[in-house]
């Protein structure tokens, strides 16, 4: 990110590209994003659970999504009594920018990427960290005891669960040698011999990111049964909306993070034919993408979710040793290799 | 193999053996300093079997740096006088111990105290530094204090603080002496080597100053030999210590202070000495007159020897004056020589008698009369006479009977002194009338006439107590008929120092 | 042109801000932030110091990780302090913790 | 004024602002919230001074760990509960003089010393670069650090565990 | 045979060391080692005499004894006439004593350390006579002194022979340390001990001797001091004028060892000594000593013959005479009668061992000293009467015995050169013989008396039971003879002093001079143009008449009773008493030397006791009350001090307490501020 460059001429080309990219990739999550994937889980889980899901509104239930936006709007945004109304307010935001930040560092095809950071997934980690502070601000604003208490535990769960996580893209760093995304895409496919400690560093990465995102099993923070809504259970529809923006957004980056490192960014197994190499990588880095999403919602709707001491346990006692393991496993392969 | 420095520390291992042994475990404390004693004695034999008799001068010198900053270093030597005086010292802890083997109040600390006096005698002997032999000088003082104030008679304490401030007082004045004659050596070579400040004796030319130094060094000698006024301490000492301790105390501590004359007031200070000469003779005859008169009036045992102790010492203190008066006067050299022969044989001469004595005084009176009153006893020579053979040759040789080691001093001491001091020496020789006197009404008081009969049944002396006392007398006799061999090794020694008076 | 000194400037403010706070502020975790804000003004002059005077080895960059690791041992074991502090003394207030007065 | 010159002040001020957020809110909860934008704005200087590995760095551990604990810790202290106590202690006029002398002296100090030109080029890639001193010249101070780290960690389980 | 006589010495001491320490387990047989010993040494001894009357040249044997500087001191021995005829007497009147002694002292405890000191006596002696240095020479007289101190306090029991022994002891130790200081004066003159050497340096007369000592305002050349100095030991030794008064009283001892110590050896060792070192005497200017010498003989002799006729104890007659006698030989000797003197040193040897050991047999007859509780005893002890008879008739002078000849050499001598002293020595000589005829009387004549009061037996029953004896049961019928063992040495010592007397007879020696006055002659006479005197007969006539004079008014008084003792007692008036108490001398010495030597030093005690170690304690009580002055100054001031001192701190303390807040931020403030001080002033330096 040469942003500060000697010419000033330099500064402004490169400062335009940017802000055209963020522009384009900000629109495709905002439609990507809830509208679609919000139907989506509906649509998987009612065909996991035998259902058939919303079919109502528009063609196979397609709109559903923009109903429910449309009608989270019109909804009267009240603020809790002597709620902390800044922070209040704040939370939501400061969640979804975190969400949204991630998008920078994602390459969809060979040059479409907003910024290739040389510490591209070390931001990743330091963005999605950003989050837990949204959370908690949340929690402890809406003055409610539940809220505040599902805050806590959301905020120890992606605490915990951002070590493994670390430990995970470290792995990747070492095998390829370099932290920006568009570099580790063009080492793969990786080498025989380091696929023990890739495929390690991929699970350890999928139960990590399922629990940044509080996805089943892990979303706990908004158990209906315990604590009705966790931390936004007070919040009204579009602070409401802001924070699912914000979740499924997380939810989203991390496959499309997963495909990056693990499964070869946008590097198909075949070029499609009649098309430029920008169409191809984007079309195979949206396939692997979406793929990824749907694992991640079958797997919500089909375990159930876990206690809060089992869910540390495995984070503190299982996760991080074998993610520490293999990131010795993968400095020897490095040195062997 | 420095063998100075091994007899010198042997003892102290000894002591540090036995802090070892069990407290309850008397009889092998007892058998252990008595082994090192014996031991000490017969490595003093070996430093006189490596001794070169021809050889005048300091020999078998180990040295060691100590604390050179300051120009303090481990020197230890030996000559004619001091090796014939660690002999005796040796000799008498060894046959102490002996006899103290029937002491049995607190055994330890006895012994142990006993092995640290011997080699702070050895110490003050051997020392040819001026620190070296001020550490040893106080070092004799503290285990004598506690002997005698802890195992001593009824009025101990008394007596033995005013022995320990009584030297203790000396000795300071003899540390000042130390300190002027180091300061005024030339600044580079300040040292506290006695060799070297004897032969630079930097006090020379300095009138006042030498006069403090010399009088400094005379009052601890002094009040160590003793001489007369300053001789109180001796009588209650003797009195109140235990038999070892008073026999160690007659026979080497009061050596220590007529070493020191000839080792170093002499050699030091000549003219100053030479000036005072006259006083010093005079306060050694009235030590000899005095003491001899007083011990006759005395009824207390011990107290008659401490004071026949004053009189011989007074012998040895006149032989010394007039050792000094013959500085610069060549003529008078060879009378000098043979003055100084005479002191040191009778420091010999009086070591061994006067340990007999109090060693004999110690048999009747410890273990079987326990009173020293003169007039308590009568006819004891039928009763024992083993014993009666013993202390009355002792006593013979104390009074100076021809044939006995005692003469021999006190003929070369006359022999010496009355070429100088031809007054003096009379007066003295008068000194041997009265010295016989007491002696022989002693002897009438306790071993002739009419047995007492509280001591019918006494028992005679034991084997133990004969190899104690035997050997003293056979040595008695030994250098009494012929001293030659020891007069030649003492002759070297006084005729160095002879040669520094010139 | 942003020289050295700019940074330097802001990192003067910040370092009194955060020093002002530790001084003023009666509860610990308040005063703990203080100190961050004052690590925080070290960091930018040691950053600063790398690009501006001597970037060979980054040691500018070396030392601010180091200290921001330092950081946040410390924030932990303050903290541990403080939440230890509280479950025995009841209070968190600075003043009131003074046991050790002479 | 070009583009860097506005950045750096815009971060400047967030960063200022914040601070005296931090040390003036009476609401601690406020305090601590308003650190993340004081550390952002550090981080976005880092940006500005080329350390984007010291930026991530920062945001990673500043915000994401250190605010996050000192949240957690206000929250299960009194802290947060107990907003009307008097947050400030008597000795602040002396405090805010003494600040401000030291502060100006800093500022005399730091701008009275002639800055030279940078002895040589800022290294590209510099996390390698940051990897690589940590590793060469400054393996110790790495080694240290992480037994502090180590110390700190155990110490505070320890001092911070509920008896029993 | 010469080279051989340093052995002679040796055997009594070998003899001694025998006895001394398996005396007691030889029991009876102990004498003999004794009487074995005096044997062999006899043999040697005469040997040696045989060959220098053979006319063999006098052998000198030296070694160094002990060294001073460059200055040796000598010992070794030298036979020549005057040595090995003296070392032949005493040998020989040793041996009989010896034998006498034998039987005399059977039955007693402690009969083997008899012998043994006996035998240790013999050897002191023998080595006196033969040193040739002074050194030696004071060890062997320093001998016979202890041994005559041991054997006069043989019976230890009786509290009399312990003052007696004592006595004696000092009183002769007085003129040893007289002669010590003589022998120490030539040792300072000459640089040795050896007599050759002296003698030959005081022959010269070289600077040395004539040396002047200023003493107490009239000159006193050195030679004649240092001589008379040395004749203190002879004074005190023999029993002459100031130091006599032991002798007497050493008859406490058994008689043998009075006869052998104090009649035959020990008393003749001063005359011996004198005659040894004659030259010391002779070469001092114009012979001052040798008159000393001669008047001190004299008055000697003329004062003990006085008080010999006051005395009742036979043994004490024979001690003053004894004394008499020896002050006969140094009026001798002082009168330059060199050889006469010495003669009669030898013939009286004889004949008073003889008259003492008929005196013992007499008393061990009768069982008490008391003459006047005898009487008659010629018909009971018929040959200790004729023996003793011999003996009176060659003390008194009478014609054939020896006392006559030696005793007429020395009145010839005096008459020659001192005609005072002569006069003073007829005197004596008369007296002489009254005194003992007077005893004769009282002893052999008249009716026998028997004993008043008998001598206590001096041994308790104890003592026998320790030496495994039996106490003799004391029946004292009529006094019977004593046995042949005692009888035999009386009749063998009374063949002697006939025979020795014959030696001096004029014409046996060359030159018609006597054989002893060829043998026994000074060199020094020669060079000084002094001969001796021939041989006049008219004199010995008149001194033979002086004797037979004495021994007719002994008889008139005496024996007939023709003017009785008393009336001459009540004639004499206070004589008599001062006589019998020995003319108060002894009292004289026990008031001034012992009880005044007592009295100094119990004052000396007191003074030592309370004035030098009062000055001690005097110190010690000073330092007490400085030192209760001081604690009072202590407490108030420096005390005070202190405290207030304490005071300060502890205000300053209060001071600086409230800086102190116990909070936190106060200090850190103080940090801030000290921080800023400091680039403050850094700036400001800058």
């Amino acid at each position: 990110m040469g942003l500060g460059g000697l010419l000033d001429a330099l500064w402004q080309v490169e400062f335009l590209r940017m802000v055209v990219l963020a522009a384009v990739v900000f629109t495709f999550l905002a439609v990507g994003g809830p509208l679609f994937l919000v139907l989506a889980e509906r649509k998987i889980s009612a065909w996991i659970q035998a259902r058939v899901g919303p079919k109502h509104v528009g063609p196979h239930g397609i709109l559903q999504t923009v109903a429910d936006t449309v009608k989270l709007l019109q909804k009267e945004s009240i603020v809790p009594h002597r709620a902390d109304v800044v922070l209040f307010t704040a939370a939501p935001v400061l969640v979804a920018v975190a969400a949204l930040l991630d998008w920078i560092v994602i390459p969809f095809a060979p040059g479409v990427i907003v910024r290739d950071l040389n510490v591209g997934i070390l931001y990743f980690a330091a963005v999605s960290s950003l989050t837990v502070i949204g959370i908690l601000t949340g929690g402890w604003a809406s003055n409610n005891k539940y809220s505040l208490l599902g805050g806590l535990r959301s905020a120890a769960q992606m605490v915990s669960y951002e070590l493994p996580l670390g430990f995970s893209l470290l792995v990747v760093a070492t095998l390829t040698g370099t932290l920006s995304t568009v570099r580790i895409v063009e080492a793969q496919p990786y080498p025989a011999h380091f696929y023990p400690s890739v495929i390690v560093a991929a699970v350890v990465f999928l139960i990590a990111a399922t629990a940044e995102a509080n996805r089943i099993p892990f979303d706990l923070p908004e158990a209906e049964a315990e604590l009705v809504a966790g931390y936004f259970s007070e919040y009204t529809p579009m602070r409401f909306a802001l924070f699912q923006l914000g979740e499924y957004g997380a939810l989203l980056a991390s496959s499309a993070l997963f495909t990056t490192l693990f499964l070869g960014g946008w590097k198909g197994p075949f070029a499609l034919p009649g098309v430029g190499p920008v169409v191809d990588g984007m079309v195979w880095f949206l396939l692997k993408t979406y793929a990824v999403v749907f694992f991640l919602m079958w797997v919500r709707w089909t375990y159930p979710r876990s206690r809060i001491d089992q869910l540390l346990n495995v984070s503190w006692k299982i996760l991080l040793p074998v993610s520490m393991a293999n990131l010795l496993v993968a400095g020897v392969l490095v040195v062997l290799g | 193999m420095p063998i100075l420095t091994l007899t010198l520390f042997l003892p102290l291992v000894g002591a540090l053996v036995l802090l070892f042994l069990p407290k309850e475990d008397a009889e092998r404390i007892r058998k252990v300093t008595f082994g090192f004693s014996l031991a000490t004695f017969l490595a003093s034999l070996g430093i006189l079997s490596r001794f070169e008799f021809g050889r005048p001068g300091m020999q078998l010198v180990e040295q060691a740096a100590w604390i050179p900053a300051v120009g303090i270093q481990y020197k230890v030597g030996v000559d004619g006088l001091s090796l014939v005086l660690a002999i005796l010292t040796t000799l008498l802890t060894a046959l102490s111990v002996l006899y103290s083997f029937r002491e049995n109040h607190r055994v330890k600390e006895y012994n142990l105290l006993f092995l640290l006096l011997a080699t702070g005698m050895l110490g003050v002997f051997f020392a040819l530094d001026f620190f070296l032999f001020y550490v040893f000088w106080e070092l004799t003082l503290v285990p004598m204090y506690f002997l005698i104030g802890i195992w001593g008679g009824p009025r101990r304490e008394y007596a033995a603080i005013k022995f320990f401030l009584y030297t203790l007082v000396g000795s300071l004045a003899m540390l000042l002496g130390i300190l002027l004659l180091y300061f005024h050596l030339p600044p580079g070579q300040r040292t506290f080597d006695v060799l070297e400040i004897i032969r630079q004796r930097p006090l020379a030319g300095t009138g006042l100053l030498a006069q403090l130094a010399f009088w400094g060094f005379f009052l601890s000698f002094a009040i160590k030999v003793p001489m007369w006024p300053f001789h109180t301490w001796l009588p209650d000492a003797h009195v109140e210590a235990p038999t070892a301790g008073s026999v160690i105390l007659a026979a080497i501590l009061l050596k220590l202070g007529t070493y020191g004359f000839v080792r170093f007031s002499l050699p030091l200070f000549p003219e100053v000495f030479q000036q005072h000469a006259p006083l010093v003779a005079t306060l050694a005859v009235i030590g000899v007159i005095y003491g001899a008169l007083v011990a006759m009036a005395q009824t207390d045992l011990k107290k008659l020897v401490a004071y026949s102790s004053v009189n011989h010492m007074g012998y040895v203190m006149l032989a010394v004056a007039a050792a000094a008066w013959a500085h610069g006067r060549p003529e008078l050299q060879q009378a000098a020589a043979t003055a100084l022969n005479g002191a040191t044989m009778e420091m010999l001469a009086h070591g061994i008698i006067t340990g007999a004595l109090f060693l004999v005084v110690g048999v009747i009176y410890d273990d079987r009369t326990h009173t020293r009153g003169v007039d308590d006893f009568g006819g004891l020579w039928a009763v024992l006479p083993k014993y009666g053979a013993v202390s009355i040759t002792a006593m013979f040789a104390s009074l100076g009977l021809p044939g006995l080691m005692g003469f021999v001093a006190e003929f070369l001491i006359f022999v010496g002194s009355f070429s100088i001091f031809p007054v003096f020496t009379a007066l003295a020789a008068l000194g041997i009338v009265i010295t016989a006197a007491f002696f022989l009404w002693t002897i009438q008081r306790i071993f002739l006439g009419p047995t007492n009969p509280r001591w019918a049944e006494l028992p005679d002396l034991d084997r133990r107590e004969m190899w104690t006392l035997v050997p003293l007398v056979v040595l008695m006799i030994i250098f009494g008929v012929y001293p030659k061999p020891l007069l030649d090794v003492i002759n070297l020694a006084s005729l160095d120092v002879v040669a520094m008076l010139r | 042109m942003i020289g050295p000194a700019h940074y330097l400037g802001v990192s003067a403010l910040l370092f009194g801000l955060g020093l002002y706070g530790v001084l003023t502020r009666r509860n610990a975790v308040a005063i703990l932030m203080g100190i961050e804000l004052m690590l925080n003004a070290a960091n930018i002059n040691f950053v600063a110091f790398t690009k501006f005077v001597d970037p060979t080895f980054v040691r500018g960059h070396v030392a601010a990780l180091i200290v921001i690791t330092l950081a946040a041992c410390e924030a932990v074991v303050g903290l541990a302090l403080v939440i230890n502090a509280y479950r025995h003394l009841e209070t968190v207030n600075v003043d009131q913790v003074n046991l050790m007065k002479g | 004024m070009n583009a860097e010159a506005l950045a750096f002040y815009a971060l400047a001020a967030m960063v200022l602002v914040g601070g005296f957020l931090v040390v003036q809110s009476r609401n601690l909860v406020h305090a601590a919230i308003s650190l993340v934008p004081t550390l952002l704005g550090v981080a976005g200087l880092y940006v500005l001074l080329n350390a984007e590995f010291v930026t991530a760095i920062q945001i990673l551990i500043y915000v994401g760990a250190i605010t996050v604990l000192i949240l957690f810790v206000i929250l299960l202290t009194e802290g947060a509960t107990g907003l009307r106590v008097r947050q400030r202690n008597e000795q602040v006029p002396l405090a805010l003089l003494v600040c401000g002398i030291l502060v100006v002296l800093f500022l005399v100090v730091l701008l009275r010393v002639p800055w030279g030109p940078p002895t040589g080029p800022m290294p590209a890639y510099n996390p390698g670069a940051v990897g690589r001193s940590f590793l060469m010249p400054y393996v110790l101070a790495f080694e240290v650090t992480s037994l502090v780290i180590l110390a700190s960690l155990v110490g505070a389980i320890v001092v911070a565990r509920r008896e029993g | 045979m010469a080279q051989l006589a340093w052995l002679v010495p040796l055997f009594p001491l070998a003899s001694y060391a025998v006895l001394a320490f398996r005396g007691r387990a030889l029991g009876e047989r102990a004498p003999y080692v004794a009487i074995g010993a005096m044997a062999l040494s006899a043999l040697l001894g005469w040997g040696a005499f045989l060959e220098q009357v053979a006319g063999a040249p006098p052998y000198v044997w030296r070694a160094v004894w002990a060294v001073g500087g460059e200055r040796t001191l000598t010992v070794g021995y030298t036979v020549d006439p005057l040595s090995s005829i003296t070392v032949a007497m005493i040998t020989l009147v040793g041996g009989l004593i010896f034998v006498y002694s034998v039987g005399y002292m059977r039955g007693d405890p402690y009969y083997a350390r008899f012998f043994a000191f006996l035998s240790l006596f013999c050897a002191g002696m023998l080595t006196m006579v033969l040193a040739n240095s002074f050194l030696l020479m004071l060890i062997g007289w320093e001998i016979i002194g202890l041994c005559s101190y041991l054997l006069i306090g043989f019976y230890f029991r009786r509290r009399s022979a312990n003052m007696a022994q004592m006595k004696a002891f000092l009183t002769t130790r007085v003129g040893d340390t007289l002669m010590l200081v003589g022998i120490m004066a030539l040792f300072w003159q000459f640089g040795t001990v050896d007599y050759h050497a002296i003698f030959e340096a005081v022959r010269e007369g070289g600077e040395s001797a004539s040396a002047v000592v200023r003493l107490g305002g009239w000159e006193v050349p050195l030679a004649t001091l240092s001589a008379l100095l040395v004749f203190g030991g002879p004074v005190g030794k023999s029993g002459q004028f100031p130091l006599h008064v032991w002798l007497p009283d050493a008859m406490e001892g058994p008689t043998p060892v009075s006869a052998l110590i104090h009649a035959a050896t020990m008393v003749a060792a001063g005359v011996y000594l004198v005659g040894r070192a004659y030259p010391l005497f002779f070469y001092t200017p114009h012979h001052e000593a040798l008159a000393v010498v001669a008047w001190v003989g004299t008055l000697t002799a003329l004062l003990a013959a006085l008080m010999a006729l006051a005395q009742d104890d036979i043994k004490r007659v024979l001690a003053y005479s004894t004394i008499s006698q020896l002050g006969f030989m140094m009026a001798g000797l002082g009168v330059l009668g060199y050889a006469a003197g010495l003669f009669h040193l030898l013939t009286h040897a004889f004949f008073k061992a003889l008259l003492f050991l008929a005196a013992g047999s007499v008393i061990h007859a009768v069982g008490t000293n008391n003459i006047k509780e005898m009487g008659g005893l010629r018909r009971f002890l018929p040959v200790t009467f004729w023996t003793f008879l011999a003996g009176f008739l060659a003390l008194a002078g009478v014609f054939p015995f020896a006392g006559f000849w030696s005793k007429d050499e020395i009145l010839l001598e005096a008459y020659h050169h001192a005609p005072a002293v002569y006069a003073l020595l007829s005197a004596t000589a008369f007296l002489t013989a009254l005194y003992m005829s007077r005893l004769v009387a009282y002893t052999f004549f008249g009716t026998y008396r028997g004993p008043a009061h008998p001598e206590p037996d001096p041994w308790t029953p104890e003592d026998y039971a320790r030496a495994g004896l039996h106490a003799p049961h004391h029946g004292h019928g009529t006094p019977h003879e004593s046995p042949r063992v005692m009888t035999g040495p009386l009749v063998a010592l009374a063949v002697g002093s006939l025979v020795v007397g014959f030696v001096g007879i004029p014409g046996t020696g060359p030159e018609g001079g006597s054989w002893i006055h060829h043998f026994l002659k000074f060199e020094g006479f020669k060079e000084a143009g002094i001969h001796a005197p021939s041989f006049s007969w008219p004199l010995a006539l008149r001194s033979l008449g002086v004797a037979l004079a004495g021994i007719a008014v002994a008889w008139l008084v005496y024996g007939l009773r023709a003017v009785p003792s008393e009336r001459i007692r009540a004639w004499v008036g206070p004589v008599y008493p001062f006589l019998r108490n020995r003319m108060y001398i002894d009292a004289l010495y026990g008031w001034v030397f012992v009880r005044g030597g007592l009295l100094l030093a119990a004052g000396l005690r007191w003074f030592d006791v309370h004035v030098v170690d009062g000055l001690v304690n005097l110190v010690g009580g000073v330092t007490v009350v400085t030192s209760r002055l001081h604690r009072l100054f202590d407490t108030y001031v420096v005390d005070g001090l202190v405290n207030l001192v304490g005071w300060v701190t502890r205000g300053l303390g209060l001071l600086l307490r409230p800086l102190q807040t116990g909070r936190a931020y106060n200090y850190i403030l103080v940090a801030a501020a000290g921080l800023g001080l400091i680039v403050l002033v850094s700036l400001w330096r800058l």
